[in-house]
């Protein structure tokens, strides 16, 4: 059952993801990319995090992703084309440098976490709202204050680099 | 991998590859993708796999703390997210191109 | 605060204070450091008046310390060795300053400063006894000698300045790192601390290790003095710096070379000094014929006086590295001959530059009937360099000659070779420019010395004949020293190291071995 | 009692600094009594110091003034001694000294650079004497250097003059060369006998192995080789003629050019304990004598006659030292130091007469208009050509007998050659003062400050020999060993003498067109000996020219700035040129970066994973 | 259940510079719109204010050390050091740019504020003892830098300076967090000293750790612009405005440099054995690559951006001694780097002229006689660079060596000082273009720098004699506090 369920969303989300970097218009990528969210949010759920799965539905596939979606439409992005000077590097080593990552992430992983557990769903239910809200104003509260310059200066810089001159 | 999966219970490594997995997707759009857009995007589908990894592992050790991680890793997404496109922004207000090719006046 | 820290104070403070003026007031600048520079001199003879026989180690020492960790310590003091070119640089510096009073025109302030900082640098690298303050020192120098060729140059002085810096600092930072080496080793920065622990065992060198660190020193000594063939800076640095540039480069500064092999090459590693004497005294042989060779077809003065400078300096790393009493105190002697010899030389060629704005032999000739002072006295340094009995050079370069021959008969028949050829170029040299009937600008162009120039040129020819004929004036000092530093680089010489020639000896002459 | 010998150089020395420093202001009258008197003086002074020394051969003075050089266990000291050599040097120099600078004063009246002239003349003296009164090798070599500076100076005299100054560069180059020999001798003393000092080594040297003895006399053989113009180095002195004729008078004849004879004299120790260096010596003197005089029969320039006879002389004196005869050696140099500074003086006061000129085509029949002149040179002639009993016989003689005991063909090679001294110098005589004038201008009789000198050493030359003999004066010094007296001897060599003058004699006052015809018999011959063999030509083939060929293109040119400025360039290019290939690196294209840090995570974690695995 | 649910006073003294930054930065963004037109320096001045305060601030948390917040933070000697640090550079930062943004008639406000923030996360990355408090700190330090790279938005090089450093910031940032899991993953803790006791069990995978720290390393070695990871600063540095480009070359590096160490020098110091031959190849890799790209460099910002990175790699060459000397010669060289750099880019500054038009090294010329004060400045930083005694440089090179030589790494030192013989070459370019040229247009038009850059100028050249001359007052301090409270 837990197998079915993970590699269901497992393989959605690597499609996703696939598609994300092979279609070649920018929409297209970003709502295959809302499709890996979504799933990677299932699984989360299932991992117990369910707090963090509404963030993520909520904040990722919701606000960035509407974001980013919004910029497309407003510089109405069609599909790249291919000019300029293209990355000669990128070209010969690109593809085998992809591989040798993915290739010694793998190795390595399964190396050293062959059977380091198994996931029960439900087994475990630490993410809970109120798990995470209490350890977020407690032991992790001069993080989460300092995130608020973060948002700071986000907002700062939106307005710096995208407003219209005043004047 | 040791032996067939136990029926109740999915090997946390899987959790594993399946973000490496997405982790070098992302790495390879970078890389493959022209549109400065597309190229973010695959940003963000790095940062996700990064998350599951998080959370996988937070599983793993019943605590909350990766959980936390992911948390503050979203909310640094959604910053880099609202700069990042700022940014992009400005850029295709000079250049008038998307094309990430394009933008490398800055060279010896 | 000891005579020996007034002697490296004052230039520095001259420094400043010439950098405070306002440079319009030109005419108070060099008064001001033509004063300090002379106050500098009158107060390291001091030096030589309080200099005390048959005292061990360092004399006038100053020892506080500069920086806590690592133990860097301000420790300087002389000894037979530093003392007389500590006087020699005390003594050029005003000369430099009067040859120079006429003919730099412009951003004077610069020039006076640098003059001074460089005089301080040159007394502190003979002064400094922590390797450390030494390497600073030695640095120190690079700077306002840099600005000095490249500012004040001639054509290509910018190509020269950039050779000479780059040389010489590459040679450096190996010692750099070869005095962090010893520092990690023996976990100071005193010389005289790290002689002891070497001489004592408590440091033990593999033979590796020790040939390494004596050749990192010897590599940017060797550069500075210069040994063939990393001679190759010097021409051109000589060619185009000004007057008072070369004086200073020619007199001083190649002896911070030599005076380093001296001072720490053969003591700190003496197994690898003799081993490695071979080779070193054959390039030192090679420079020797090699330099009077070249300078025997220069067209220009200051070339030909350059390569002149690269066959004396052979001589004297040949004394050097042969081991003998004699050897050494002739290296030592040549050193301070070759300051006054050819830093007069210098002079001269710059005197006649001002008048005839030319460096080229060719555009010379007669001179001697318009100018007879200024030929007689050009003739007598030119005798002085080609080694004239009764005039400075001949002393050491008997010495050192001598001291090859005990150690090797044949490295002082080829080495001998040289005296014939610096006949040759030199005495070929006067012909053409002083001899032969007078061409008419240089008939117009060529007025007799000024009192200035007699008072810039007295005091040399004066020293080339005292150091002549009196050599007892000086020779003791230097012989002293020289037999203490021959001590120590016997202190741990294992018997394998033999030099050629390691037969012969006689009476107490050659008991290096 | 000390006999301050130092008041003997410091005299002259002083004259030397006076002249020097002030004489440009001098009235040429202050000028030269200044330098003719402080010559004067320090003759005087010898002459006391004979006088009050007592017995010289017993007790040779010796004097240390102070420590010249010290270093380790080597000192050297300024150390003057005197025993009967010295003496007897002391007074040929500064006796002819006194004369020749007295004869200048007239000679060079009508000459610029007056105070110059008498300046380097007064330092001649001076380190003439420092080289005869040295006590050591290296105080001798002091001198050694200062007369070749000397002679330098004087030769290249007429400073406008290129041949004149070349010729000075000449003498002063080639007297190194010697010198470089002499330098060496100096270091082997040192290496052997830890002193430079007469006494300790030749108290030392007769223990030594023969080996390093020859090694040391050969080295100084070469210095004297250089100084005293003996083959292969004697080709500076023809050109040295160059000089104001007073010069070559003092200088390259009577005084500097026999300090090589001393010197061998003086080291006689060592040489009589290297058999091979002796022999040596003989055959250099013998041969030199001989070739010069073959190139003196062809000379027109009666300067160069006697010159090339000089050089002959001089080989006559080493032959003397070669064969063990060293008191007949400095008899010769002597009577030769007589007759010879009055042959040039009489050539001077000749070329005097014929207003400066010195081709003898172009004199004769000055008999007539200078005859002190005339008679004198006579006397000098006749001295140089052997004939009894003027000063040359004896001393000739004597040598030439030492020489027939050492080995008979050496007898007769010498006889030959002083045959053709005769014919040569008689043959300038007859060219000079026989027949008519065939000059130009007036000729005149020189004033009397020239022509006195002329009179005493012209009674020197007379009597010169058999006044002093010198042998029996050294006989305690070098005692002469009674070689079995072969009483022809004599009889052959005056023979060779007065055979040598009827020649002259007969082709150049009776039968005036012989040489003509001689000269077209042996064209070929004779070319090669006018042209003194090329010698010079080919030393300049041979050693200059590749030299300074050499090193300008191959040594500076390709070397220098070819090879190592080359290499230090180079490494500046080729580093300018890495910086290119790094440069491509930076694209500036975003993708390309991040290709490149992906291959370089990769590396890492592979690297790490690995070294992470080995590590614990 | 918590010991320090509420903070007490001595936490927020420990915190006091990020909170007084924090808050002045805020303050800053209300009061913009009311004075940005009228009075456009007092921004400048207030944030000069405000980073005095914060280093008052920061030595008066020195007063109480320790962990504060339930150990998210540590005030140690190291941390302190690097606060004082990197607010000193802000102050030289700000005062760098007065006369650039009057030029190019920017909105100083937001410029300062971003500033500060800047600054915040840099001072929470060097106090840091949380992988979480780690990489929110780089994050904050990282988007202001981005922001303020494309702070002249209308400027082509600007805009693409900020998109290449924020792509490929976001994308190496990407690396570090996969790192941070993975530790994570292995240690079930993200605080350092956790970290280093949970290593220390035996059942660890190691080689997994390795690719953690791998990967880690990725992300760092980005920052700090170690080869190979070097490629983005010259563009980076060229494309941003002069004073932002001498800030990041600085603080930031400085702030990534400090996480370095502390991560490397507290977590991973007992497995980190293996690793030192990485170290060494990326430090000469970093030292060549700098030093012999800048030889052909005409364009002054690019040749201090490559200069930037060689003297990283004097740097990576003492961590790779990993010693308590090595991290002394780190922090020395950090802060004498700082001066002189901060320095020459101020030079940079005062000729560069609106719209940075004159950068070529040509500009320079004839400096020497038509501003002497300027040139003498100038010399004296690039006799630092160089390593001329009597200056900073020189005792920071001299530090680092000394600490690799006593870990033995003999041949890099060798490599190490050879390289700082090759960069003297490009630096008396530069003397002798100022000093042995003829002034040129630019030298002649050349008009006073204000005070601000007079005091950028002056105080830093003050500051390299100083650690130059007496380095012993920085290196003592550096020596005791390169513990990490170990």
């Amino acid at each position: 059952m837990d197998l079915f369920f993970f590699l269901l969303f497992a393989i959605i989300a690597v499609v996703c993801g696939v598609n994300v970097i092979a279609q070649r218009h920018p929409i297209s990528s970003a709502l295959s990319l809302i499709g890996v969210m979504g799933s990677l949010a299932v699984l989360y759920l299932l991992l117990g995090a369910a707090f963090i799965a509404t963030a993520q539905i909520i904040v990722y596939a919701g606000a960035v992703m509407v974001l980013f979606v919004f910029v497309i439409m407003l510089l109405n992005a069609g599909a790249e084309e291919r000019t300029g000077r293209r990355s000669l590097i990128a070209q010969i080593f690109g593809i085998p440098a992809l591989i040798g990552l993915l290739g010694v992430l793998c190795y390595f992983v399964q190396r050293w976490f062959p059977n380091a557990g198994v996931v029960n769903f439900d087994a475990w239910q630490g993410g809970s709202a109120q798990n995470i809200g209490y350890s977020l104003f407690t032991d992790y509260l001069l993080p989460f204050e300092v995130t608020s310059v973060l948002i700071l200066i986000a907002i700062l810089g939106a307005i710096v680099l995208a407003r219209k001159e005043l004047d | 991998m040791n032996g067939l999966p136990v029926p109740n219970g999915v090997p946390i490594s899987w959790f594993l590859l399946l973000s490496a997995v997405l982790f070098a997707l992302g790495v390879a759009g970078f890389i493959i993708r022209r549109n400065i857009l597309t190229v973010f995007m695959c940003i963000e589908l790095m940062l996700n796999a990064v998350n599951l990894t998080f959370i996988a592992f937070a599983n793993q050790h019943r605590q909350v703390s990766g959980q936390i991680f992911t948390f503050f890793v979203m909310v640094v997404a959604a910053a880099e997210a609202a700069v990042g496109l700022a940014i992009i922004l400005t850029v295709f207000k000079n250049r008038e191109t998307l094309n990430i090719d394009e933008v490398n006046t800055l060279r010896n | 605060m000891n005579l020996l820290d007034l002697v490296i104070a004052l230039p520095g403070i001259g420094f400043i204070l010439a950098l405070i003026i306002p440079r319009a007031q030109e005419k108070a600048i060099r008064l001001l450091t033509l004063v300090f520079s002379l106050a500098t001199f009158v107060v390291s003879l001091g030096l030589v008046a309080g200099y005390q026989f048959g005292k061990a180690g360092q004399q006038f020492v100053s020892d506080t310390v500069w920086i806590s960790s690592p133990e860097i310590h301000w420790h300087v003091g002389i000894d037979g060795l530093s003392l007389w070119l500590i006087v020699l640089s005390a003594f050029l510096t005003p000369i430099a300053i009067g040859i120079s009073w006429r003919y730099i025109a412009h951003r004077t302030k610069e020039f006076y400063a640098f003059l001074l900082l460089l005089e301080c640098g040159l007394v502190g690298v003979f002064a400094a006894w922590d390797l450390f303050l030494f390497y600073v020192f030695w640095e120190i120098v690079l700077v306002p000698m840099y600005f000095l060729i490249g500012i004040w140059g001639h054509d290509r002085r910018i190509y020269a300045a950039v050779k000479f810096f780059l040389y010489t600092f590459a040679g450096s930072v190996l010692m750099l790192a070869a005095i962090i080496y010893l520092y990690t080793l023996s976990g100071t920065f005193d010389y005289a601390a790290i002689l002891d622990q070497l001489s004592a065992g408590r440091i033990i060198l593999s033979h590796s290790q020790e040939t390494l660190l004596f050749l990192a020193f010897f590599i940017a000594f060797a550069i500075k003095v210069p040994l063939f063939p990393l001679h190759t800076w010097l021409p051109d640095a000589h060619v185009e710096a000004p007057s008072a540039g070369s004086v200073m480069l020619a007199s001083v500064m190649l002896k911070m070379g030599t005076y380093g092999l001296l001072r720490f090459c053969v003591p700190m590693f003496p197994n690898a000094a003799r081993d490695n004497a071979g080779w070193i005294n054959i390039l030192a042989i090679i420079g020797i014929i090699y330099g009077a060779l070249v300078a025997m077809v220069q067209p220009n003065l200051k070339k030909l006086v350059a390569y002149s400078s690269v066959s004396h300096l052979g001589f004297v790393v040949l004394g050097i590295f042969s081991f003998t009493q004699l050897g050494l105190d002739g290296a030592v002697y040549q050193m301070l001959n070759h300051g006054i010899s050819t830093g007069a030389l210098f002079v001269l060629v710059g005197f006649l530059y001002e008048r005839r704005h030319s460096l080229a032999i060719s555009d010379f000739g007669g001179v001697a009937t318009v100018a007879p002072w200024l030929s007689t006295v050009f003739v007598i340094t030119t005798l002085a360099s080609i080694g004239l009995p009764m005039l400075n050079n001949f002393v050491g370069e008997f010495l050192v000659l001598q001291g090859a021959a005990q150690a090797n008969f044949t490295w002082s028949i080829f080495a001998a070779i040289g005296v014939i050829l610096s006949a040759c170029y030199m005495l070929w040299m006067v012909q053409r420019v002083f001899f032969g009937s007078t061409h008419e600008d240089v008939a117009h162009h060529m007025p007799d010395f000024n009192a200035r120039e007699w008072a810039c040129m007295i005091p040399l020819v004066a020293m080339m004949v005292w150091m002549g004929v009196y050599t007892q004036s000086f020779l003791p000092h230097i012989s002293e020293t020289n037999a203490r530093i021959l001590d120590q680089s016997r202190m741990n010489v294992p018997l394998r190291v033999s030099l050629p020639g390691s037969t012969i000896s006689h009476g107490g002459i050659g008991r290096a071995r | 009692m000390t006999q301050n010998l130092w008041i003997i150089p410091i005299l002259p020395f002083l004259g030397f600094l006076v002249n020097g420093i002030f004489g440009r202001k001098l009235p040429k009258m202050i000028v030269s009594l200044v330098a003719v008197v402080s010559v004067l003086l320090s003759f005087g002074w010898v002459m006391k110091v004979y006088l009050t020394a007592g017995d010289l051969a017993a007790n040779p003075v010796t004097e240390h003034y102070f420590t010249w050089i010290r270093s380790g266990a080597f000192n050297v000291g300024w150390d003057y001694t005197v025993d009967k050599l010295t003496m007897i040097m002391l007074m040929i120099v500064t006796g002819i000294g006194s004369l020749i600078h007295i004869y200048s004063v007239g000679y060079m009246e009508h000459e610029g650079g007056y105070y110059r002239f008498f300046a380097y003349l007064n330092l001649f003296m001076f380190f003439m004497l420092n080289l005869v009164l040295a006590a050591n090798y290296l105080l001798l070599f002091l001198g050694w250097e200062g007369v070749g500076l000397c002679s330098y100076l004087l030769v290249g005299f007429y400073i406008v003059k290129h041949s004149a100054t070349t010729a000075g560069n000449k003498a002063f180059i080639v007297n190194r060369i010697g010198d470089f020999g002499f330098s060496l001798a100096m270091f082997l003393i040192v290496v052997n006998f830890g002193t430079l000092d007469f006494g300790h080594v030749f108290a030392a040297a007769p223990g030594r192995p023969t080996g390093t003895l020859t090694a040391i006399a050969l080295l100084l053989l070469l210095g004297a080789t250089g100084k005293s113009a003996q083959i292969p180095l004697y080709v500076w002195l023809p050109d040295a003629m160059e000089g104001p004729t007073p010069v070559s008078a003092l200088i390259h004849a009577a005084t500097m050019v026999t300090a090589g004879v001393y010197m061998c004299t003086r080291s006689a120790v060592i040489f009589t304990h290297a058999p091979a260096a002796m022999e040596t010596v003989a055959i250099i003197g013998l041969v030199t004598a001989a070739f010069a005089a073959t190139i003196g029969l062809a000379q027109n320039d009666i300067k160069k006659v006697y010159a090339y006879s000089t050089i002959s002389q001089l080989g006559y004196m080493f032959l003397g030292v070669g064969v063990g005869a060293f008191s007949a050696g400095i008899w010769h140099l002597m009577t030769h130091a007589f007759f010879k500074a009055l042959l040039f003086l009489g050539a001077g006061s000749v070329i005097h007469a014929c207003h400066g000129e010195q081709d003898m085509r172009h004199m004769g029949g000055l008999r007539k208009y200078a005859p002190i002149t005339f008679y004198t040179l006579c006397c000098a002639s006749l001295a140089i050509a052997g004939i009894p009993p003027f000063a040359g016989f004896w001393s000739k003689d004597a040598i030439l007998a030492a020489s027939y005991a050492h080995a008979p063909w050496m007898y007769w090679i010498g006889t030959i050659t002083a045959g053709m001294t005769a014919f040569y110098v008689w043959r300038a005589m007859f060219m000079t003062f026989f027949g008519e004038y065939r000059g130009h201008g007036h000729p005149h009789e020189s004033p009397v400050s020239m022509w006195g000198p002329l009179a005493v050493l012209a009674a020197l030359s007379v009597v010169g020999g058999f006044l002093f003999n010198v042998p029996k004066i050294l006989n305690s010094m070098f005692p002469i060993e009674e070689a079995a007296e072969v009483p022809w001897l004599v009889y052959v060599s005056v023979l060779a003498g007065v055979l040598g003058i009827g020649l002259a004699a007969y082709m150049y006052v009776v039968n005036l067109d012989l040489p003509e015809r001689i000269t077209k018999a042996i064209g070929g011959l004779y070319t090669l000996v006018y042209n003194k063999y090329f010698i010079d030509e080919v030393y300049d083939a041979t050693v200059v020219h590749p030299l300074v060929e050499g090193s300008r293109s191959v040594l500076w040119r390709g070397v220098d700035q070819g090879f190592i400025d080359g290499i230090v360039n180079g490494v500046g290019q080729e580093s300018k040129a890495v910086g290119g290939v790094l440069r491509l690196m930076q694209s500036g294209n975003i993708r390309s970066y991040a290709t490149w840090v992906v291959l370089g995570s990769v590396a890492l974690v592979i690297a790490l994973g690995i070294a992470g695995g080995v590590s614990r | 259940m918590h010991a320090n649910f509420f903070p007490g006073a001595d936490d927020y003294l420990r915190f006091s510079p990020e909170l007084i930054l924090t808050i002045g930065g805020t303050l800053m963004m209300v009061l913009d719109p009311l004075f940005a037109r009228k009075l456009p320096r007092m921004f400048g001045h207030l944030s000069i204010l405000l980073l005095a305060l914060g280093i008052i601030g920061a030595c008066a948390a020195y007063t109480v050390p320790g962990y504060s917040f339930s150990n998210l933070l540590v005030v140690d000697g190291f941390g302190a050091f690097f606060r004082v640090m990197v607010l000193s550079i802000g102050i030289l930062a700000v005062l760098s740019s007065y006369k650039y943004l009057d030029r190019e008639a920017a909105e100083t406000g937001e410029y300062h504020a971003l500033l500060l923030f800047s600054i915040v996360g840099q001072c929470v990355m060097v106090t840091a003892n949380d992988l979480i408090m780690i990489f929110i700190g780089l994050e904050i330090s990282s988007i202001a830098s981005y922001i303020l790279t494309g702070y002249l938005r209308n400027d082509k090089r600007n805009n693409e300076a900020a998109l290449k450093y924020f792509l490929l910031g976001s994308f190496a940032t990407g690396f570090l967090l996969y790192g941070i899991a993975v530790i994570y993953g292995i240690t079930a803790t993200t605080k350092l000293d956790e970290i280093r006791a949970a290593l220390n069990n035996p059942s660890t995978p190691l080689a997994m750790v390795g690719v953690a720290a791998a990967l880690m390393i990725v992300g760092l070695g980005f920052k700090v612009s170690a080869a190979p990871f070097q490629m983005w600063a010259p563009d980076v540095y060229q494309g941003a405005p002069a004073p932002v480009s001498a800030f990041m070359a600085t603080g930031p590096k400085a702030a990534a440099f400090a996480i370095f160490l502390r991560i490397f020098m507290t977590s991973f110091e007992q497995v980190a054995g293996g690793w030192e031959p990485l170290i060494w190849i990326s430090a000469l890799l970093s030292m060549t690559i700098g030093n012999f790209a800048a030889i052909r460099q005409d364009n002054l910002k690019r040749l201090l951006a490559y200069s930037s990175v060689a003297h990283a790699g004097y740097i990576l060459v003492a961590l790779a001694s990993r010693s308590g000397d090595g991290t002394a010669a780190v922090m020395f060289y950090l802060a004498a780097y700082a001066l002189m750099n901060i320095g020459a880019f101020a030079v940079i500054i005062h000729i560069a002229g609106k719209g940075e038009r004159h950068l070529r090294i040509e500009d320079l010329a004839g400096l020497g006689q038509r501003q002497p004060l300027t040139a003498a400045m100038l010399t004296i930083f690039l006799l630092s660079f160089i390593g001329v005694p009597l200056t900073g440089g020189f005792f920071g090179k001299f530090y680092i060596f000394r600490a690799a030589l006593e870990s033995h790494l003999v041949w890099l030192t060798v490599l190490g000082l050879l390289n700082s013989a090759v960069a003297a070459y490009y630096y008396l370019k530069l003397l002798v273009v100022m000093y042995f040229d003829e002034p040129g247009e630019v030298a002649n038009s050349l008009g006073s720098p204000g005070a601000g850059l007079q005091a950028a100028l002056i105080i830093p050249a003050i500051g390299t004699f100083i650690l130059g001359i007496v380095p012993g007052v920085v290196l003592n301090f550096a020596r005791n506090s390169s513990a990490f409270g170990r």
